[in-house]
């Protein structure tokens, strides 16, 4: 009943450790490497982390979906543990990109915020799975607790293509998807990089999240041994 | 206007302190609740 | 379901008080959201679908919680899930009921809107099509999670909070058309905002009927 | 799905109906999901109007508050007093006149795209107070010769700062 230490304890931790490895070597490059954007100047730095952060948003999001699927079918709450781990980080991303967002929009755009398809979108987004982690707050019955989320995280993910595609679906202020084609290639390294540095970071936090919450499962459904047994190997 | 942003290291310094900053604090906090929870899951295991 | 439909109906009318109750909050809100303007005819006409919107959101979370109420009070539910019926047609017959609560209390602030803010349209049938389209965009959704909410403490703060966000396309949809037929449509565009509702509305009452099953099992 | 399971044939006869619902459901989900994306409606759902649909409207685009976006017409900017701006907007097909007393952002230039807010009034040109600028998705280095000189385009600003 060794809860501290499992299976594999360090590997979140060692995943945070080169998440920001690669983040700080992603942000010299982009800060101090890469020369300035030819018309945004030295503003167009913030684009090395919002697009890392906006990815991975709606990766963790996506992992969330997934949880919730899976836990609806199998009623494992491990996966409960996980699902409540992915929204959090999720969420946390989620507001960084609107904050990274608006100080990127008002020396470029001239404002912080414009109710943009992609911006509305993306607000609503971060207020429905907050939502769910506030609703999770309030019930008390773990059963009750997991299905609940999984089936509201199920119905809020119709927004997730919306905020993907709204930039192709509507004329809109907030610029479309780069692609290759259209970033220049000195511009590259610190994106990719810091792309995975986040994801790294998003994998390790999700991971000791997850660990957080089945330790808390645990002591909720108070342990006939086998159930313990499952959950603690969560993560 | 040039129709270039000059300057503005001020708005790029504030989103990376911002990112990172959070991301430090919410990996701190999570850590520490990690800690409590374990060392608490331990006490009653015992106690069992 | 035609039965579920029929016992939520009769219910209904049963506590029509709490209908004259809901309209006369809603009105209220109606007749608040103008103070927040002040006396300016024209901008509180442009606003008008939007506080017609705000009001009816506002009303719909009173008649979404107390769906459930008779049925939390003396545990009906799990004597109706007892029976040998699918637990998607009590979804479908409630659902049904709310959405005709929720369009006649929409119809019924539209005349209070053309009073208070003197924004009349000559588009009648259109506007009624709207409301009933976005009244299903928030019965569908709203009775979910009512079903989900009644059973937990904070009812009355959550419901909102989950509900709101999930709505947000249903509700732009139709302030976007209610908002055309009351101040005109210049580039023809309320056809293509019904549609948009109306496929929303399917994503709802798909996703949140399949979905119920589970929220109401044990 | 649901509490009736000590009757196996009922619950079979259940679990069948659960299964065509369910890809009932997702097929009407999918159906709708297509209409959105899929379907022209989004070419009316617009953020923003071009010159061409506000000449298209007539005189029905006069009066309402509206965004309008194309791109900065080249040669056209004038500054008038005070933060005042004039310049043209336009699309393939057509061309808008803007008064604006918003403070463009410093990206604004010459043939870039912007999204004005305000009303089409009655002297036949744009007249708005909010001025923002979109930037397509290409983000390229300064080319060569062109480097960004920090001394050199402050003096270009000074320069051009009272045009």
């Amino acid at each position: 009943m060794d809860y501290g230490n499992n299976r594999f304890p360090r590997t979140p931790y060692i995943l945070i450790a080169i998440g920001v490895a690669l983040f700080l070597t992603g942000s010299y490059f982009g800060l101090f490497v890469a020369p300035p954007e030819r018309y945004m100047g030295e503003v167009q730095r913030i684009m090395y982390v919002h697009v890392p952060t906006a990815w991975n948003a709606l990766l963790a999001i996506t992992f969330a979906l997934v949880c919730a699927i899976i836990f609806l079918f199998k009623g494992e709450f491990k996966w409960d543990a996980r699902l409540e781990a992915s929204i959090e980080v999720g969420c946390l991303l989620a507001f960084l990109l609107c904050c990274q967002g608006a100080i990127w929009a008002k020396p470029t755009w001239g404002v912080w915020w414009d109710w943009d398809p992609r911006l509305t979108t993306t607000a609503v987004l971060l207020f429905a799975f907050l939502g769910i982690l506030t609703l999770r707050k309030f019930v008390d019955d773990p059963v009750k607790r997991g299905v609940w989320s999984s089936v509201a995280t199920i119905i809020a993910y119709v927004d997730v293509p919306i905020v993907y595609f709204s930039v192709r679906w509507w004329n809109s202020l907030h610029q479309l998807q780069s692609s290759p084609e259209t970033v220049s290639s000195q511009f590259y390294i610190p994106l990719r990089v810091n792309a995975f540095a986040i994801l790294f970071l998003m994998t390790g936090f999700i991971m000791l999240r997850a660990r957080l919450a089945s330790l808390r499962l645990a002591q909720e459904v108070a342990p006939p041994p086998m159930l313990a047994e499952e959950v603690g190997e969560t993560a | 206007m040039s129709g270039m942003v000059v300057g503005g290291w001020g708005y790029v310094w504030t989103a990376y302190a911002l990112t990172a900053g959070a991301l430090l604090i919410y990996g701190v906090t999570l850590i520490t609740r990690l800690r409590e929870e374990a060392s608490r899951s331990k006490m009653e295991a015992k106690r069992q | 379901m035609i039965g579920a439909l029929r016992k939520e109906l009769l219910l209904q009318w049963r506590t029509r008080t709490q209908f004259m109750a809901v309209f006369i909050f809603g009105a209220t809100a109606l007749l608040l959201f103008s103070f927040g303007v002040g006396p300016n005819a024209e901008i509180l006409r442009q606003f008008s679908a939007g506080f017609l919107w705000l009001g009816l959101l506002l009303s719909s979370t009173l008649t979404l919680a107390e769906s459930f109420h008779s049925e939390m009070e003396n545990r009906a539910l799990e004597g109706l899930l007892l029976l040998p019926a699918d637990p998607r047609a009590l979804y479908y017959g409630k659902a049904l009921a709310n959405w005709i609560q929720l369009t006649l209390l929409g119809w019924a602030l539209v005349p209070v809107m053309v009073v208070l803010y003197d924004a009349g349209t000559n588009r009648l049938p259109s506007l009624l099509l709207i409301i009933a389209l976005g009244a299903a965009g928030l019965s569908a959704p709203g009775t979910l999670y009512g079903a989900m909410t009644a059973q937990i403490r904070a009812k009355q703060t959550l419901l909102p909070l989950l509900l709101f966000p999930l709505i947000v396309p249903a509700l732009l949809s139709s302030v976007k058309a209610t908002s055309l037929v009351i101040l005109g449509d210049p580039m023809h565009a309320l056809g293509s905002w019904l549609m948009l509702l109306g496929a929303f509305d399917a994503i709802y009452w798909a996703l949140c009927g399949l979905l119920y099953g589970r929220v109401v099992e044990d | 799905m649901s509490a009736v399971t000590n009757n196996p044939t009922a619950s079979d006869a259940m679990k069948r109906r659960t299964r065509w619902f369910m890809l009932g459901a997702f097929v009407v989900a999918g159906i709708a999901f297509a209409v959105i994306s899929g379907s022209g409606i989004n070419e009316n759902l617009v953020y923003y109007w071009t010159p061409t649909d506000l000449h298209a409207a007539g005189n029905k685009a006069y009066g309402a508050t509206i965004r309008l976006g194309g791109m900065v017409a080249p040669g056209s900017i004038r500054k008038q007093a005070g933060s005042g701006l004039e310049f043209d907007v336009r699309d393939s097909a057509g061309v808008v006149h803007v008064k604006s007393s918003g403070v463009p952002p410093q990206m604004f230039r010459e043939s870039i795209g912007v999204v004005v807010e305000g009303t089409m009034v009655n002297g036949g040109y744009f007249k708005s107070s909010r001025l923002m600028v979109s930037h397509n998705n290409e983000y390229k280095a300064p080319e060569k010769g062109h480097a960004v000189d920090q001394k050199q385009l402050k003096k270009m600003i000074e320069s051009t700062e009272d045009l």
